[in-house]
C-alpha cells in the first residue's frame, strides 16, 4: 500500500472515529438521563456544542504554552489513534502501527496530558495547577495495576504486539483475555475506570470545588480542540482495551459496539459511586487494582 | 666524607660556645651549626644510595666497645638522620624568632635535642641509648616550656613523670641485660648467641615495652596528647616527627634482641593504636590535640607495618618508607601551619583562607595524610594492603582501612571547616617570611617524595600521569582570567579525546562511557566562561575529575582503576566543597566515597588473594567470589547512590555551582555505572554465578528508583528535585544492569546516555535559571518563560526525555526495559520500576510549572535569559537528544553487536531491521515515530494558529476569579507543598529512614568516641597509672 | 435576674430596667459606666457571650442608641445593656479587648452610623459598601429614596398605590 | 473613556494594587505598577459576524447549545438548579451550567443586584468571550422591584449590561426561566442577540454608568 493510500484511510478512520466518539457521548448522555427520568440532551448535541465552540469569535492568549497546550493534547489523542491497529486483519485500518508497540501507545498517551498540564500551567490559574497535581497524583497509582496488567498479558502471549494480541484472541468468546486472564482483566478494568476520568475518579474536574480543573481558562476554539481529542481518545482507549481484553474487532460495528460497551461501563460505575478524594483513591489504586494485578502476573507464572 | 661523630660534636660544641656569645648572633650560629649534620648524614645518604653498601662503624673515644660506644651509620642510618637534621634546621628556622626572644637556653636545648636524636639513631650501645633518650626527654621538656602558661607547665610536668616511669623500665631492663648478657652492645649481643635465659626474655621486654611507651600506644598516651595540646606548635612538630622517628627507629633496631617473636604484638599495639586514637579524634575539637591523635594514629600505622614485616616481603621498605615520609613531612607541616594561624578551634582554622599558599599546603598535606593519590602514602597503602590480602591477612586489612576511615572523617571536616566554614574574625594574619619556609619546603618534599614513591612502586610506570602533570600546572596558572584557563582546559580535553580515540575506539562500551565524560565535560565547562574573574581554584580540580574519570576508562590494572577513582573522587570533593552551603554536603559525599572506596579496595585486594597479576581480569578469577563481588557492588553504589547510601547525594548536587552540578550529577555519577559494568563483565556477564546478588541488586534498584522519583516529588528546591531525581535514575540503571541480558545492559546503556544528556541539560537549566534569581526555591519563582524561553524549551525536552515519552529518547529507554524486563521475568521489580517511572511526572511537571509556568513573581520581573555559554551547550545537549531519539540505532546498534559477539551476551539480542529495532516481544522504530508525531504536530499546530489568529494576549491577573481579581502574585501561584495530597496517601515511604540510621550511626560513634576520650582525664597519676595497667596487661599477653 | 439587678444597681447607676419573661432583661446606663459594668458581667457573673451589638438612631433626640446583649450560657440568661450617645461626633468606648469579635460589630457600626470606636482594629475598613463615600447609609438623615434616584436610573412609569385600596379597586370595583 | 482620571489617585484603590518598588535578585529597584503589569489594558474590538447562510448556521448552533454561568446573584438563584431536575430538564434546550465564564455563553443575572455584585458580575460578563447574553431575571432587575429606593441595589440592569431577555415575576418560576431561554434562542437564531458587540460599541456609556456607583473598580477598565 502506497503512503498516500494509507493517509488517506488513516484520514478517514480518523474521521470515523471522531464521529464515533462524539454519537457515543451522546448516546451515553441520553441513557444518563433516561435512567434518571428526564429527556435530556439531543444524540447530536456534542455536534452542536464542538460547533459552538469553534464558533466563538474572540480568543485570548496567554501566551505560546497556552497554545501548544491543546495542540499536545490533540496530538496525544490523534497519535494514540495513529498507532493503534483499529480493526484486526484489515491492512488498512491498522494505521501507523508498525511504528511501535502496545509500550508506546501506553507512554504516548502522557504526551497529552503534559501538553494539557504545562497549557494549563501557563494560564496562571492557580485551581488549573491544583487540577493538574492531583490527576498526576492519581495517574501514579492508576499505573500500578495497569502496568501489571500489560505485564501479565504480555507474558501470557509473549508479545507487545497489539496486533499480535488480538490475533492470539480469535475463534471465539473463550480465546478472549477476559476469559484466559480473567484477573489482569480485572485490574486492567479498573485501572480504566481511573483513565476515564468519570465518577468516583473525576477529582480533576470536580466541578463544585475545583470550577473545572486544567481547562479552567480554556474557550472556544482551544476547548472545541481538547473536546475534539476527548471524542478521539474516548474511543481509542476503548479500542485499547478492546484489543487487549476483549478479542478485539475484525469490523466497524463491532468495534463500535465493544467500545461502546466497555466506554458504557465506566459511565455506569461513575452513576453508581460517589467521588473519591485524591489521598481516598490513591490508596484505593494500591488496595484492589493491585491484587488482583499481583494474582494475574502470579498465576501465569505458576 | 665527614665522619658523623662530628655531628654530635659540632652540635654539643656549638651549644656550649653559644654560652659565650652575648645574644646577637647566636641564632646565626645555631642555623649553622644545624645546617652541617643536614650536610653530613645527607652527603652518607647519597653516599650510600649510589651504590656503597659499606657499613660505617665508628667508636668514641677510640676504643671498642665495651669501653666505648659505637655509632653505626648505614643507609637506614643515614636516610634517618638526614630527614631527623634537615627536620631540626627547618625546625629551627621556623622557631628562630621565638627563640631570640627566649634567649639562648631554648636555642642549647634545641641543638641537644637534634644532637640527641641523632645519636639515638646511630648508637649501638644499649645504655647509651639511655643516656640519651633522657637527654632527649629533657630537652624537650625544657622546650615545651617555650610556650608561657599553666597547661603548658602542667603538660611538660606530666611528660617529665610519664617519661620518668618509661626510663625506670628502661632503665631496669638494661640493669637485666647487662646481668644476662654481660654486654651492653647490640652487635655483640647478637654476635654472641647467648642461650635464651628466662630472665633475659625479662629484660628485653622491659627495654622494648619503654621504647614502645615512648612511642605513645594507644590508651597509655594521654601524656603525650596533654603535649601536643599544650606546647608551641613548633615544638610539637619536632615531637611528631623527630622524636617518634627516631623511637620508631629505636624500636627497629631493638627488635633483635628479643628471643621472642614481638612482631604480632607489634601489630596489636599498632592496631589498637591505629584505630583507637582515629576513633577519638572524631569526636575532637582542637586542632593541635587533633594533631596529635593523628600522629599517634600514624606511628600505630607504623608500628602494624614493622609488625607485619614479614608478610611483607620485598616491599617492606616502600611501604614503611611512603607511610613514615607522609607522616614524617605532612606532620611537621600541619603542626608549622598551626603554629602560623594561632587558632586552637578547628572551625576557625577558617582563618587561612586568607592566605592561599597557606591553604594549599594545609590541603596538601592533609590529601598526604588521607593517603590519596598521588602522594605517597596512597602508594604505600596500596601495597600494604595487597600484600595483606596476598598473604590471607584479611582481619588486619579491615582494621587497617576503618582505621583510615576514622582518620578520614576527621581529617575532611577540618578540612572543610578550613574551606568553608564563616571565617568571624576580622585581623589579619601576621606571617612572618620565616616560618612560611619550612613547610613549603616540606611541600617540595611531599612532591619528590611522590614521585619517587610512583617510581618505585611496582605498577606505578604503568600510570598516565600526563594529566596529573597538567593539574599541577593549573595550579601554577591558577593566575590566569578564568576565560583563559577554561579554554585551555576545553582544549586539552579535545586534544587529549582525539589522543585517546584510537586505543579505545574498537571497545565501543569504553567508547560510550568515555564519550560521556569527555563530551560531557567540554559541554559543561562551556558555561563556565559566564563566570567573570579568575575563578581561583576550580580548574585544577575540574581537570582532576575529569582525569580520574578517563583514567577508569583507561585502566588496565586494578592499581590504575583505584588510582583513577581516587583521583576523580577528591576532584569532585572540591567542585562540591566550592557551592556556598555545601560544607556538610561534601563531608557527607567524601565519607561515603571514602567508604566506598575502601570497600572497593577490599574488594581488589579479596581479588588479588592468590593471584600474582593485577591485571583487571583476575577479579573473574577471583578465589573469594561471594565476598570480592558484594564489597566491590557496595563501594560502588555509594557512587551512584543508591537507596540507603543515597543521603549525601542530594545535599552534594544541589549546594554545588550551577556549573558543578551538571558535572557531577550528569557526569560523575556514570563513573559508578562504568564501575559496576566492569565489575558485572568481570563477573562473567551472562554465565555470572552470582545469581542472589544480582537478584539483591535488582531489587535495590527497583526500590532505588521509586525511592529517589518519590523523595523527588516532595522536594521544594529545584536542584534538590534533580538530584533526588539522579537518585531514582541511577536506581533505573542498576536495576537494567542485574539483568544481565543483552537488553537489559543496552537499556542500561541507553539509560546512561539519556541520563547524561537530560539530567546534564536540566541541571545547565535550572543552573542558568538560579543564576538570575538567586535561589534554589520553585515557589519563589514562577512564569519565567517569557523572560527565559530558551531554558524554558530545554528543561520542557529535558523532561519529556526524563518522564520516556514518545518521541524522545526516554521513551527507547522505556521500550527497552519492558522488554528486558519481560524476557528476565523480574516482574514485580519491573512494576515498581515503570510506578517510579510514572512518579517522575509528578516532579517532572512540578519542576517546569513552578519555575516557568504560572504567576510571574514581581521580584523577577527584570531578569534575563540564561547566560549564553548555559544555553550553547543545552542546545547541542537537545540537538544531542533529538538525534540518539530518531535514529537510536547508531549508538545502540554497534553496542549490541559488541555485547552479543564478544560472548558476553550472546542469547536474545535486539535486532535491527533498518532503523527499527525488534525482539521477539515487540518492536520499535524511533525514526517512524519522530516522523509519523512531527508530522502531525505541526499540521494540528497550524490549524489551530489559523483557528485563532485573532487571539488577545492578555496578562498575568486576566484569569477568572470567580468575580473577583487575584490579590498578589505570590498568593495565586500554586506551587508550595504542591502533592500534598499525595503525600497524604503515600507519603509514609519518603520518610528518611536511610537519614535516620546513618545519622545513628554518627551519633554512635560519636558517642563511642567521646566515652573512650573519658579515660584522659588530664591527671598526670591517672596517665602513670594508665601505663602501668598497660604494661602489665601486655607483659600477661605475652608470658 | 432581680439579685442580679439588684446587685448591679448597688454598684452602677442603672436605670430603666425593663424586665420581659419572654426576652433578655434590658438595662440602661451612662456610656462612661458600660466598660466597668460589662466587665464585671463577663468576668464576676458569668456573661460570657456577646450576643449582639446594635444601633438605633434617636435623631429627635440627637442621640444615637448602642444596644450589648449579653449572655449567660450556664444560667442561659440574656441581658441588654443599652447606652446613649451623642449623636455629633458619636464615638464610644470599644470593648474588643473583651470580645475579639466585637471589632466585627464596630466596624459594621463605624460604615453604617458613623459611630467611631477609637482602638478598635479595623474599625476604618470597608465592611459591606466597597467604595462607599457618602453620609453613612442607616443614619435617619440619609435619604435613601432620594439617593436612590439620583443613582440608579430609575425607570419612569412606576406607580405607588396604597394595597387596601388598590386591591379594593380591583377586586370589588361595585362597592 | 469618559473621565481619565487617574486610577492611581483613587482613595479606593487597595493597598496591593498601588504602586510599589521590590527588590530584585541582584538588588536592584524594579518599580511594580500591578494595574498595568498584572493587567491587560486593552480595549475589546466589535467582532462582526459573517454574513449569510453561515451565519445563520453558527446563530443555529450557538442557540442550540446555551451555556449557562454558574453564577447566582440574588433570591433567583435557587429558581436554576431545578431547571436541571427531571421536571424541567433544561438539557433537553442544549442548556448546561459551566463553572467558569470563559466557556460560557449566557449570563443570568438572577434577581437583585446589590452594587458590590454588579462588580462582579460585570467582571464575569467581561471575562466571557463573544457571543455573549444576559438574561435578567425578576422586577429587581427591570425597575428595581421591592428595592427599588434602596441605597445599595440597582434599579435598571441595562444601563450596566446589555440585556437580551427580560423575564418578568418575583420569582419567575422555573417554567418562565424556560420561556426566557426560548425567547433568546429566538433572538439568536434571528442574529438579534449581538449584546456582546453592543456592549463594545457603547463601551463609553456602560463604563460612565458602571463607574458611578462603582467607585473602587480596582482593574483596569476592562476585565479581560
Amino acid at each position: 500500500m502506497s503512503l498516500f493510500t494509507r493517509i488517506l484511510f488513516v484520514l478517514l478512520g480518523l474521521f470515523i472515529t471522531l464521529n464515533w466518539g462524539l454519537i457515543m457521548s451522546g448516546i451515553i448522555r441520553k441513557i444518563i438521563a433516561r435512567l434518571s427520568m428526564r429527556r435530556g440532551i439531543k444524540v447530536v448535541q456534542p455536534y452542536i456544542n464542538l460547533i459552538k465552540n469553534f464558533s466563538i469569535r474572540s480568543q485570548l492568549t496567554h501566551g505560546v504554552m497556552f497554545y501548544l497546550g491543546p495542540v499536545f493534547r490533540l496530538s496525544g489523542g490523534v497519535g494514540v489513534f495513529l498507532f493503534m491497529p483499529m480493526i484486526y486483519g484489515s491492512i488498512y485500518w491498522t494505521n501507523f502501527s508498525f511504528t511501535g508497540d502496545l509500550i508506546l501507545i501506553s507512554y504516548f498517551l502522557f504526551f497529552g496530558m503534559l501538553g494539557m498540564a504545562l497549557g494549563a500551567g501557563e494560564g496562571g490559574h492557580p485551581y488549573s495547577a491544583i487540577g493538574i497535581g492531583r490527576g498526576l497524583a492519581q495517574f501514579t497509582a492508576i499505573e500500578v495495576p495497569m502496568t501489571l496488567a500489560i505485564i501479565s498479558i504480555a507474558i501470557q502471549y509473549n508479545s507487545l504486539s497489539i496486533t499480535e494480541i488480538v490475533a492470539a484472541q480469535q475463534g471465539g468468546i473463550m480465546n478472549w483475555t477476559m476469559v484466559t486472564n480473567p484477573f489482569a482483566t480485572i485490574a486492567a478494568m479498573l485501572a480504566f475506570l481511573g483513565m476515564m476520568g468519570h465518577s468516583p475518579f473525576n477529582v480533576v474536574m470536580a466541578p463544585q470545588e475545583n470550577p473545572i480543573g486544567p481547562p479552567t481558562e480554556y474557550h472556544g476554539t482551544f476547548l472545541g480542540v481538547l473536546q475534539t481529542n476527548r471524542a478521539i481518545l474516548h474511543v481509542v482507549e476503548a479500542v485499547l482495551f478492546m484489543n487487549l481484553f476483549f478479542g478485539g474487532a475484525t469490523n466497524w460495528g463491532i468495534l463500535i459496539l465493544k467500545t461502546f460497551l466497555i466506554y458504557f461501563y465506566t459511565v455506569f460505575v461513575g452513576m453508581v459511586f460517589p467521588r473519591f478524594r485524591v489521598d481516598q483513591s490513591i490508596p484505593w489504586f494500591f488496595k484492589i487494582p493491585l491484587v488482583f494485578g499481583i494474582l494475574a502476573i502470579v498465576l501465569l507464572i505458576i | 666524607m665527614v665522619n658523623p661523630i662530628y655531628i654530635v660534636a659540632v652540635l654539643l660544641g656549638t651549644a656550649f660556645l653559644l654560652g659565650l656569645f652575648r645574644k646577637k648572633g647566636t641564632g646565626i650560629i645555631a642555623l649553622v651549626a644545624l645546617a652541617f649534620p643536614v650536610f653530613v648524614s645527607a652527603s652518607w645518604f647519597f653516599h650510600f644510595l649510589s651504590g656503597n653498601t659499606e657499613v660505617l662503624n665508628f667508636f668514641t673515644a677510640g676504643a671498642k666497645p665495651p669501653f666505648s660506644i659505637n655509632l653505626q651509620l648505614g643507609i637506614e642510618e643515614a636516610l634517618f638522620t638526614m630527614v631527623i637534621n634537615v627536620l631540626g634546621f627547618l625546625g629551627y628556622t621556623y622557631l628562630y624568632r621565638d627563640f631570640k626572644e627566649q634567649g639562648i637556653k631554648s636555642t642549647v636545648l634545641f641543638l641537644i635535642l637534634i644532637m640527641g636524636l641523632n645519636v639515638l639513631i646511630m648508637s649501638r650501645d644499649i645504655f647509651n641509648l639511655f643516656v640519651f633518650l633522657e637527654i632527649v626527654s629533657i630537652a624537650i621538656a625544657g622546650l615545651i616550656y617555650l610556650k608561657r602558661g599553666a597547661d603548658t607547665a602542667i603538660a611538660g610536668f606530666k611528660y617529665l613523670i610519664a617519661l620518668g616511669v618509661i626510663s625506670t623500665f628502661l632503665l631496669i631492663g638494661i640493669a637485666f641485660f647487662y646481668l644476662f648478657s654481660g654486654t651492653l652492645n647490640i652487635d655483640d649481643f647478637l654476635n654472641s648467641n647467648l642461650p635464651a635465659v628466662k630472665g633475659m626474655s625479662m629484660a628485653v621486654f622491659l627495654i622494648l615495652m619503654a621504647i614502645l611507651l615512648e612511642l605513645k600506644p594507644f590508651p597509655a598516651n594521654g601524656w603525650a596528647l596533654d603535649v601536643y595540646q599544650a606546647a608551641h606548635p613548633g615544638i610539637s612538630a619536632m615531637i611528631s616527627s623527630g622524636t617518634a622517628t627516631a623511637s620508631i627507629f629505636l624500636l627497629y633496631k631493638l627488635l633483635p634482641l628479643s628471643s621472642i617473636d614481638w612482631l604480632p604484638y607489634i601489630s596489636i599495639i599498632g592496631a589498637i593504636t591505629f584505630i583507637g586514637s582515629n576513633l577519638l579524634g572524631i569526636a575532637q575539637k582542637d586542632s593541635n590535640r587533633l594533631l596529635g591523635y593523628s600522629s599517634v594514629g600514624q606511628i600505630g600505622l607504623m608500628l602494624i607495618i614493622i609488625g607485619m614485616a614479614p608478610q611483607l616481603g620485598e616491599h617492606f621498605n616502600l611501604i614503611f618508607l611512603t607511610v613514615f615520609i607522609s607522616h614524617f613531612l605532612a606532620k611537621a607541616g600541619l603542626f608549622w601551619i598551626s603554629g602560623i594561624i594561632k587558632k586552637d578551634n578547628i572551625r576557625q582554622w577558617s582563618v587561612l583562607r586568607k592566605n592561599k599558599l597557606l591553604l594549599f599546603m594545609f590541603g596538601f598535606f592533609l590529601l598526604t595524610l588521607l593517603g590519596f593519590p598521588p602522594f605517597p602514602s596512597f602508594y604505600g597503602k596500596w601495597q600494604l594492603i595487597m600484600e595483606l590480602a596476598h598473604g590471607s591477612q584479611f582481619i588486619w586489612l579491615a582494621l587497617i582501612l576503618a582505621g583510615s576511615f576514622f582518620e578520614g572523617m576527621y581529617l575532611i571536616r577540618w578540612f572543610g571547616f578550613a574551606m568553608k566554614e564563616k571565617d568571624e574574625s576580622e585581623e589579619k594574619l601576621t606571617i612572618h617570611w620565616e616560618k612560611m619556609i619550612p613547610p613549603v619546603i616540606f611541600t617540595v618534599f611531599v612532591m619528590g617524595a611522590s614521585y619517587f614513591a610512583n617510581n618505585s612502586s611496582d605498577y606505578g610506570h604503568t600510570l598516565n600521569l600526563i594529566p596529573i602533570y597538567f593539574v599541577i600546572a593549573l595550579f601554577l596558572l591558577d593566575f590566569l582570567p578564568a576565560f583563559v584557563k577554561n579554554s585551555l582546559v576545553i582544549a586539552s580535553m579535545i586534544i587529549y579525546s582525539i589522543l585517546l580515540y584510537p586505543d579505545i575506539s574498537d571497545d565501543t562500551l569504553r567508547l560510550v562511557f568515555a564519550g560521556i565524560f569527555m563530551i560531557g565535560g567540554v559541554l559543561t565547562l562551556f558555561a563556565g566562561y559566564s563566570v567573570k574573574g579568575k575563578r581561583e581554584g576550580f580548574f585544577p580540580f575540574v581537570v582532576m575529575m575529569y582525569a580520574g574519570l578517563i583514567g577508569l576508562i583507561e585502566a588496565e590494572n586494578l592499581f590504575q582503576f583505584f588510582f583513577a577513582w581516587e583521583i576523580m573522587t577528591l576532584g569532585s570533593y572540591f567542585l562540591i566543597l566550592r557551592g556556598k552551603k555545601s560544607i556538610k554536603h561534601a563531608f557527607n559525599y567524601m565519607l561515603f566515597s571514602l567508604g566506598g572506596a575502601y570497600l572497593i579496595f577490599i574488594g581488589f585486594a579479596l581479588s588479588y588473594f592468590g593471584q600474582d597479576s593485577l591485571d583487571l581480569s583476575i577479579i573473574s578469577a577471583t578465589t573469594l567470589p561471594g565476598w570480592t563481588y558484594t564489597l566491590l557492588a557496595i563501594g560502588f553504589l555509594t557512587k551512584t547512590a543508591a537507596i540507603g547510601l543515597h543521603i549525601w547525594l542530594p545535599g552534594a548536587h544541589a549546594e554545588a555551582e550551577s556549573d558543578v552540578s551538571p558535572m557531577v550529577s550528569g557526569i560523575l555519577l556514570k563513573a559508578g555505572a562504568f564501575g559496576l559494568i566492569l565489575l558485572f563483565l568481570l563477573m562473567g556477564a551472562e554465565q555470572s554465578e552470582q545469581h542472589s546478588l544480582l537478584y539483591i541488586l535488582g531489587w535495590l534498584g527497583a526500590i532505588t528508583a521509586v525511592g529517589g522519583n518519590l523523595l523527588a516529588v516532595f522536594q521544594e528546591d529545584a536542584k534538590r528535585l534533580l538530584a533526588y531525581s539522579s537518585v531514582g535514575n541511577l536506581g533505573y540503571i542498576l536495576f537494567a544492569l542485574a539483568f544481565m541480558t543483552n537488553v537489559g545492559w543496552l537499556t542500561a546503556i541507553t539509560y546512561s546516555i539519556n541520563h547524561f544528556l537530560f539530567k546534564t541539560l536540566l541541571f545547565l537549566a535550572i543552573g542558568g535559571v538560579v543564576m538570575r534569581v538567586k535561589t534554589h526555591n520553585m515557589y519563589e519563582m514562577g512564569g519565567l518563560i517569557k523572560k527565559m524561553p530558551w531554558s524554558f524549551i530545554a528543561v520542557l525536552i529535558g523532561i519529556i526525555t526524563l518522564a520516556g515519552i514518545p518521541p524522545l529518547a526516554g521513551y527507547g529507554g522505556k521500550w527497552l526495559f519492558y522488554n528486558a524486563v519481560l524476557t528476565k521475568g523480574w516482574y514485580f521489580q519491573g512494576a515498581l520500576i515503570f510506578f517510579s517511572g510514572t512518579i517522575a511526572f509528578l516532579y517532572a511537571f512540578k519542576l517546569i510549572y513552578s519555575v516557568f509556568l504560572g504567576q510571574p513573581k514581581d521580584k523577577f520581573r527584570n531578569v534575563k535569559e540564561a547566560p549564553i555559554w548555559y544555553l550553547i551547550p543545552q542546545f547541542i545537549l537537545m540537538i544531542g537528544i533529538m538525534v540518539f531519539s530518531a535514529r537510536p540505532d547508531l549508538i545502540l546498534k554497534p553496542i549490541g553487536t559488541m555485547l552479543s559477539q564478544s560472548n558476553y551476551f550472546p542469547t536474545d539480542p535486539l535486532n535491527w531491521e533498518d532503523v527499527t529495532a525488534t525482539t521477539n516481544l515487540g518492536y520499535w522504530s524511533g525514526y517512524k515515530i519522530m516522523i509519523v508525531i512531527g508530522v502531525m504536530f505541526v499540521v494540528l499546530l497550524g490549524w489551530l494558529m489559523i483557528m485563532s489568529r485573532k487571539a488577545q494576549k492578555i496578562k498575568q491577573f486576566n484569569i477568572v476569579y470567580a468575580g473577583e481579581r487575584p490579590f498578589t502574585p505570590g498568593t495565586t501561584h500554586f506551587s508550595h507543598n504542591m502533592f500534598s495530597n499525595y503525600y497524604k496517601a503515600i507519603g509514609f515511604l519518603s520518610w528518611p529512614v536511610a537519614t535516620g540510621f546513618w545519622n545513628g550511626v554518627n551519633l554512635f560513634t560519636h558517642n563511642v568516641a567521646d566515652n573512650i576520650r573519658r579515660i584522659y582525664s588530664g591527671n598526670g597519676q591517672t596517665y602513670i597509672v594508665h601505663i602501668m595497667i598497660y604494661t602489665i596487661v601486655i607483659y600477661l599477653l605475652m608470658f | 435576674m432581680n439579685e442580679l439587678i439588684n446587685h448591679l444597681k448597688e454598684r452602677f447607676p442603672i436605670y430603666d430596667v425593663v424586665e420581659s419573661t419572654t426576652g433578655p432583661t434590658f438595662v440602661s446606663l451612662d456610656a462612661a459606666k458600660l466598660i466597668p459594668m460589662i466587665t464585671s458581667l463577663k468576668t464576676n457573673h458569668g456573661f460570657k457571650i456577646l450576643v449582639i451589638l446594635s444601633t438605633v438612631d434617636w435623631i429627635e433626640d440627637g442621640k444615637f442608641q448602642l444596644t450589648y446583649i449579653i449572655n449567660n450560657p450556664d444560667e442561659k440568661t440574656d441581658l441588654g445593656i443599652r447606652i446613649f450617645i451623642d449623636r455629633e461626633n458619636a464615638s464610644m468606648e470599644s470593648i474588643h479587648k473583651l470580645w475579639v469579635f466585637a471589632a466585627t460589630f464596630q466596624r459594621e457600626i463605624k460604615e453604617m452610623y458613623g459611630i467611631d470606636f477609637p482602638g478598635s482594629p479595623g474599625v476604618d475598613d470597608q465592611f459591606l459598601l466597597e467604595g462607599w463615600d457618602e453620609m453613612p447609609p442607616m443614619r435617619r438623615d440619609f435619604d435613601t429614596k432620594k439617593y436612590s434616584e439620583d443613582t440608579f436610573f430609575p425607570r419612569p412609569g412606576r406607580e405607588t398605590n396604597d394595597p387596601a385600596e388598590y386591591m379594593k379597586q380591583k377586586l370589588y370595583p361595585d362597592e | 473613556m469618559s473621565d481619565k482620571k487617574d486610577i492611581h489617585e483613587d482613595k479606593f484603590l487597595a493597598p496591593e494594587n498601588r504602586k510599589h518598588v521590590v527588590i530584585g535578585p541582584d538588588g536592584e529597584e524594579i518599580h511594580v505598577d500591578p494595574l498595568n503589569d498584572y493587567f491587560c489594558t486593552d480595549m475589546p474590538k466589535v467582532e462582526k459576524p459573517y454574513k449569510g447562510v453561515m451565519e445563520k448556521f453558527l446563530n443555529w448552533a450557538r442557540a442550540e447549545s446555551l451555556w449557562v454561568l454558574a453564577f447566582g446573584t440574588g433570591c433567583g438563584s435557587i429558581e436554576l438548579p431545578p431547571l436541571f431536575s427531571p421536571r424541567f430538564d433544561a438539557y433537553r434546550f442544549g442548556v448546561a451550567m459551566r463553572p467558569t465564564p470563559r466557556q460560557s455563553g449566557v449570563l443570568i443575572i438572577s434577581g437583585y443586584l446589590a452594587v458590590k455584585t454588579l462588580k462582579r458580575a460585570i467582571r464575569s460578563y467581561e471575562q466571557m468571550q463573544n457571543p455573549k447574553y444576559v438574561i435578567a431575571l425578576g422586577s429587581c432587575t427591570i425597575n428595581g422591584g421591592m428595592y427599588w429606593d434602596s441605597y445599595n441595589t440597582i434599579n435598571r440592569l441595562d444601563h450596566y449590561l446589555p440585556v437580551d431577555v427580560y423575564i418578568a415575576g418575583c420569582m419567575p418560576r422555573p417554567e418562565a426561566v424556560l420561556a426566557g431561554f426560548m425567547k433568546l434562542k429566538e433572538r439568536i437564531k434571528k442574529g438579534d442577540a449581538e449584546g456582546a458587540n453592543e456592549y463594545v460599541e457603547k463601551l463609553d456609556w456602560y463604563k460612565a454608568n458602571q463607574k458611578k456607583i462603582i467607585k473602587d473598580w480596582n482593574m483596569p477598565d476592562y476585565n479581560w
